[in-house]
């Protein structure tokens, strides 16, 4: 899923300085499965900003929703009309959903409510960590399942560096293991230790990023 | 009105210890068709009651359902059958080792543990120490850490077999452990029948020619042997058990974080399974019976409550609102919510029976599709009185 | 429900209610009997213990969750300031004849009958040179769970805090009062309260006299972890307890293990008190026609729960010292007990 | 139901309502300016509850829950804990006073102390 969490207050409030109407918004895929902007986010954050605001002479209207999917235009298009009534929306989606809405509702204000992270999974209750960097050219099947270029703080692929040490990684040995520790295990206990013989070329970055903005395109779903 | 109304009930009891074959015996005796998996390499008792099966050899691999109507998963070679039971009762019993690191001294010759000492009497090993003079066993509690309840009973009741065959005895303590009538008297006849304390805080042991000399407050004693209590450690199996049944496990390895509200007889987290005798406490052989019959009748009673509606709150999903995001499932902490199919929609579901009503899996679900149905909160509290979800 | 009570439960202490609360639960009409003017016993004037934060499970707050379970239970009918003043045997059923607070008799015929009519404390007083009464600053661990409960824990800050002394079996394993057995509970509490002592004035300074320190289970597994290393342990008891200067408590004791005499002044002495049949106990075994056992609690069969009277069981502390945790899972066994006699005539 | 707007008790009901009722028993009363809100649990105080509580015009409070280790859910006490500091964290975060929100361990029989803490407020 797309982990994100929630902008530093500050940096929301000072955002939606000056309104006195805001609608926000949360989306119920990806960060509400991470706690980050599901409809009880939403209500927290309305709650706090009510809170924030409530010194403030003018008095602050704060409307919230949640929508299935803010990535989704369809999903989005029941709030016309809410959008309408307010000054900027507060969007507690990923950067994705936040740009859908802004160009869904071009004359809009909208802002974002959280830090877009990356593409993860809960490790344990309350950890989400990185699993996937995007790079559209997936190595995974050379590595035992664990990607290098993702968990190797080194992005490595001729691994390990020397920085290996008890199977932490030294960029942060609390928290990180080496992926290349967990390459050998893994391939170990499949019996697939020759294919770290291999010499790994250079990676083409321009499957990922690098390469520029990227889309799909299916041509048999197009007509 | 009777008491004992026919009894459809089963229940499973896991675990092969002393107190499991106590357990099935007690629950048996009270009707109910009793399912035993050993879950270990055990004699079977030569004779059972009717109304209980007992499965040898026969692995456990998941235990579906709740209380009143658990699900026992079970293989048996290539099938996996599934053994129905109202509740379940777990003794595994505990594991036994010799604590060498903390005495600093290896068994042999002259250091055995009760165990070793009490075959030794049985098959008449040590009939030529014993006979040719006054033998002395010096038997240590308490050295180099805290002895276990059941270990330190055993060494007591060693001590006093020993003495009972006209060897002289020494026991060395630090504070001697009398918590209990049963404790109390056998320490009470073995002052009479000559057994000697010796209170120490130190004492140093050494292994002179002809025997063990111990440096102690009251002088130096020469013995012949020394006589080590074994250490109890959780069984094996605790930790993998407690895994698939979902039970918490305190720091100590046992079964159940000791909680005050769940010391009552024998309760987990879950509704409908009890934990029995030494795999959840430290225990000699007869508290550890005892605890079994505590926890028959806490089990007995609550399964004559079933049929009674579960009175106070209970959690309760608005299905069509949940993301499936498992929040709950992972909070629970009486693994009440899981994430199934039921009526066409693939949702987090409560099970009343299973839920204790604590509101955990409300307050932390990021969609508020839980609710604490039963429970009263003021209108200016409730959390959806504001937020609009548009579907 | 069933329209007829099918058990009397003697005594509305915790055993007493855990008693009654398993037999509601089975669907057991109960008739619950208590002597005082409302429920509780003893074990409802045991303080709360924790200290840091964190529980030390001493029980003390399962008399209220009990409580609450009862009033909710469906079938039992407590009858408060109530006591048997006889008992009948009708065709292998008891009647129980009993007065009511305003000389208003009662009668209860029933066929099984469970006794949970606790304990008393060993009064301090059974150790005469312990100065109880006479001496200031000699309170029993009880007046001390008193004043918890009763004022809070500020309460503390009026104790005279320097040096304190606990002084262990009081009463208790002390074959010249015929009091042989160890009391089980006190070595907990006292344990126990010396921590939440410390908690709120970290400056005392605290000392144990005691035989032997029962310190097993896994309930005290994090008492005594902490309390061996913040109390001086002292193997030996004190004799006499006199008053010292400025307004202490001076006592001679000899150290077990070395032999020596020490004369030392303390600033409180906490005497921890044992647990006793209670004073009623032989004229209940009388009526009910029961054994004791030599220390006095009623004398049951091996199983611990049936008394040699068919139909009468015991639970709880009338039958052996527990701890409260204790009594509630001996408190069961006995409900099931009696289960098991109801069932066999019905 | 209005809520005064003093103090807000978010209070388990197993420990701190116990107290409370003991305290009542008594003959004792709440203050009037106090608004007591049983829960069946710790763990289901909700961050919510106590946002709304103070947007409602509560100047302070106070969640209540058993000692650790005396949960009758295990850890229903932590989760309350957790959230009084999530929240104070974010109070502290919006330039309101974190000391608005308080969590206190209780027991069923410290109806005393629950007095003394109430007195002293």
């Amino acid at each position: 899923m797309i982990v994100a969490e929630r902008k530093p207050m500050v940096e929301i409030l000072a955002s939606i300085q000056g309104v006195s109407r805001l609608l926000v918004v949360g989306c119920e895929t990806c960060v509400a499965v991470c706690l980050a902007g599901g409809a009880k986010e939403v209500a927290v954050l309305s709650a706090a900003l009510r809170l924030a605001l409530r010194e403030r002479t003018s008095a602050v209207e704060i409307l919230e929703r949640s929508v299935e999917r803010q990535c989704e235009e369809e999903f989005n298009a029941p709030l016309a009309e809410d959008i309408a009534k307010v000054e900027a929306v507060l969007s507690m989606a990923c950067g994705v959903g936040v740009q859908t809405l802004a160009e869904q509702f071009p004359d809009a204000i909208i802002y974002p409510a959280l830090n877009t992270q990356f593409m993860g999974r809960p490790e344990a209750p309350g950890i989400w960590a990185e699993r996937c960097l995007g790079c559209g050219d997936c190595v995974l099947g050379r590595f035992g399942g664990i990607c290098p270029i993702t968990r190797c703080s080194k992005s490595l692929l001729n691994g390990p560096c020397g920085g290996s040490s008890n199977g932490r990684c030294e960029v942060d040995p609390e928290h990180l293991e080496c992926a290349w520790q967990l390459i050998y295990d893994r391939l170990a206990r499949l019996g697939q230790l020759e294919r770290l013989y291999a010499i790994e070329p250079p990676k083409d970055w321009r499957s990922a990023h690098d390469g520029g903005p990227r889309r799909t395109t299916r041509e048999d779903l197009r007509l | 009105m009777n008491p004992m109304p026919g009894r459809p009930r089963g229940v499973i009891v896991l675990g092969a210890a002393p107190e499991a074959l106590c357990a099935v015996r007690e629950l048996a005796a009270l009707g109910y068709a009793v399912a035993w998996l050993p879950l270990e390499e055990a004699q079977a008792p030569a004779a059972l009651p009717p109304n209980v099966a007992i499965y040898p050899a026969a692995e456990l691999v998941g235990l579906g359902g709740y209380a009143g109507a658990f699900c026992a998963q079970v293989r048996r070679g290539e099938a996996i059958e599934c053994l129905p039971g109202a509740a379940v009762l777990i003794a595994l019993g505990n594991a036994r080792c010799y604590p060498q690191e903390r005495y600093g001294l290896p068994l042999g010759p002259r250091v055995l543990t009760p165990p070793q000492a009490r075959q030794r009497l049985k098959d008449r090993t040590l009939e030529a120490l014993l006979s040719h003079r006054k033998a002395h066993f010096l038997v240590m509690l308490d050295w180099g850490g805290e002895t276990s309840r059941e270990t330190a009973v055993e060494a007591l009741h060693t001590a006093r077999a020993l003495r009972q065959n006209h060897a002289e005895v020494t026991l060395f303590y630090r504070d001697l452990k009398v918590d209990s009538a049963p404790l109390e008297r056998l320490t009470r006849r073995m002052r009479e029948e000559g057994v000697v304390f010796c209170r120490y805080i130190e004492v140093e042991v050494r292994f002179e020619e002809g025997g063990v000399h111990i440096a102690a407050p009251d002088g130096l004693v020469r013995g012949d042997m020394l006589i080590l209590p074994e250490a109890v450690q959780p069984h094996p199996a605790t930790l993998p058990l407690a895994a698939l049944l979902k039970l918490r496990v305190g720091k100590d390895g046992y079964f159940q974080e000791v909680n005050v509200r769940q010391v009552r007889p024998g309760l987990t987290n879950r509704k409908g399974i009890y934990v029995a005798g030494r795999c959840h406490m430290d225990a000699d052989r007869e508290a550890a019976l005892e605890d079994v019959s505590h926890v028959v009748a806490s089990l007995d009673a609550f399964l004559h409550s079933l049929d009674e509606p579960p009175s106070g709150p209970t959690a309760e999903v608005e299905r069509d609102r949940c993301i499936r995001c498992l929040t709950c499932v992972r909070t629970c902490p009486h693994a009440a919510a899981e994430v199934v199919e039921r009526e066409g929609i693939t949702a987090a579901y409560v099970e009343k029976a299973a839920c204790w009503g604590c509101g955990i899996c409300a307050a932390h679900c990021p969609v508020q599709a839980i609710a604490l149905k039963g429970q009263a909160v003021p209108s200016w509290l409730a959390p959806t009185a504001q937020g609009v979800s548009i579907r | 429900m069933s329209d007829r009570p099918r058990a009397a439960v003697i005594g509305g202490g915790i055993a007493g209610i855990a008693a009654s609360l398993n037999l509601a639960q089975r669907g057991i009409g109960v008739i619950l009997i208590e002597r005082e003017a409302q429920l509780g016993g003893n074990a409802s004037t045991v303080c709360c213990k924790a200290v840091g934060g964190v529980c030390q499970h001493c029980g003390g707050c399962l008399f209220r969750d009990h409580l609450r379970a009862l009033e909710r239970a469906e079938g039992v009918s407590v009858f408060l300031q109530t006591h048997v003043e006889r008992v009948e045997r009708r065709e292998g059923r008891l009647a129980l004849l009993c007065e009511r607070a305003q000389g208003e008799a009662l009668s209860f015929e029933v066929p099984a009958v469970i006794l949970a009519t606790g304990f008393d404390h060993i009064s301090p007083l059974a150790k005469g040179p312990y100065g109880y009464g006479l001496l200031p600053h000699v309170i029993t661990g009880r007046d001390l769970e008193a004043l918890l409960q009763g004022r809070g824990r500020t309460a503390c800050n009026e104790l005279p805090l320097g040096k304190v002394a606990f002084i262990q079996c009081v009463g208790s394993r002390d074959e010249h009062n015929g009091r042989g057995y160890c009391s089980q509970v006190c070595c907990r509490y006292a344990l126990r309260l010396a921590r939440v002592l410390q908690e709120s004035r970290p400056e005392a300074e605290i000392a144990f006299f005691k035989m032997d320190l029962q310190t097993s289970g896994r309930d005290m597994a994090e008492t005594w972890a902490a309390a061996r290393g913040a109390f001086r342990i002292v193997a030996g008891m004190p004799a006499l307890l006199e008053r010292g200067a400025e307004g202490k408590v001076a006592f001679r004791y000899e150290e077990v293990l070395t032999g020596r005499q020490i004369r030392e002044s303390f600033d409180l002495v906490v005497l921890a008190t044992g647990i006793q049949p209670r004073a009623d106990a032989a004229l209940l075994a009388e009526q009910f026609g029961l054994n004791q056992d030599p220390s006095g609690f009623f004398a049951t069969a091996p199983d611990g729960v049936s008394t040699l009277v068919p139909g009468v069981f015991a639970a709880g502390c009338c039958q052996a010292p527990r701890s409260i945790a204790e009594s509630i899972a001996h408190a069961h066994q006995a409900a099931q007990a009696c289960v098991l006699y109801l069932g066999g005539r019905a | 139901m209005s809520m005064a707007q003093r103090l807000l008790v978010l209070a388990c009901s197993r420990s701190a309502g116990e107290a409370l009722a003991a305290l009542e028993a008594t003959g004792q009363t709440l203050p009037p300016d106090v608004t007591w809100v049983n829960l069946p649990c710790g763990g289901s105080v909700d961050v919510l509850h106590i946002l709304r509580a103070l947007e409602a015009g509560a100047e302070k409070v106070w969640v209540l829950a058993c000692y650790e280790g005396a949960c009758e859910s295990l850890e229903g006490n932590r989760w309350a804990e957790k959230r009084v500091q999530w929240v104070q964290a974010l109070l502290q975060e919006i330039g309101l006073g974190p000391e608005r929100v308080v969590f206190r361990a209780i027991s069923p029989t410290m109806a005393a102390d629950l007095k003394a803490w109430l007195e002293e407020e």
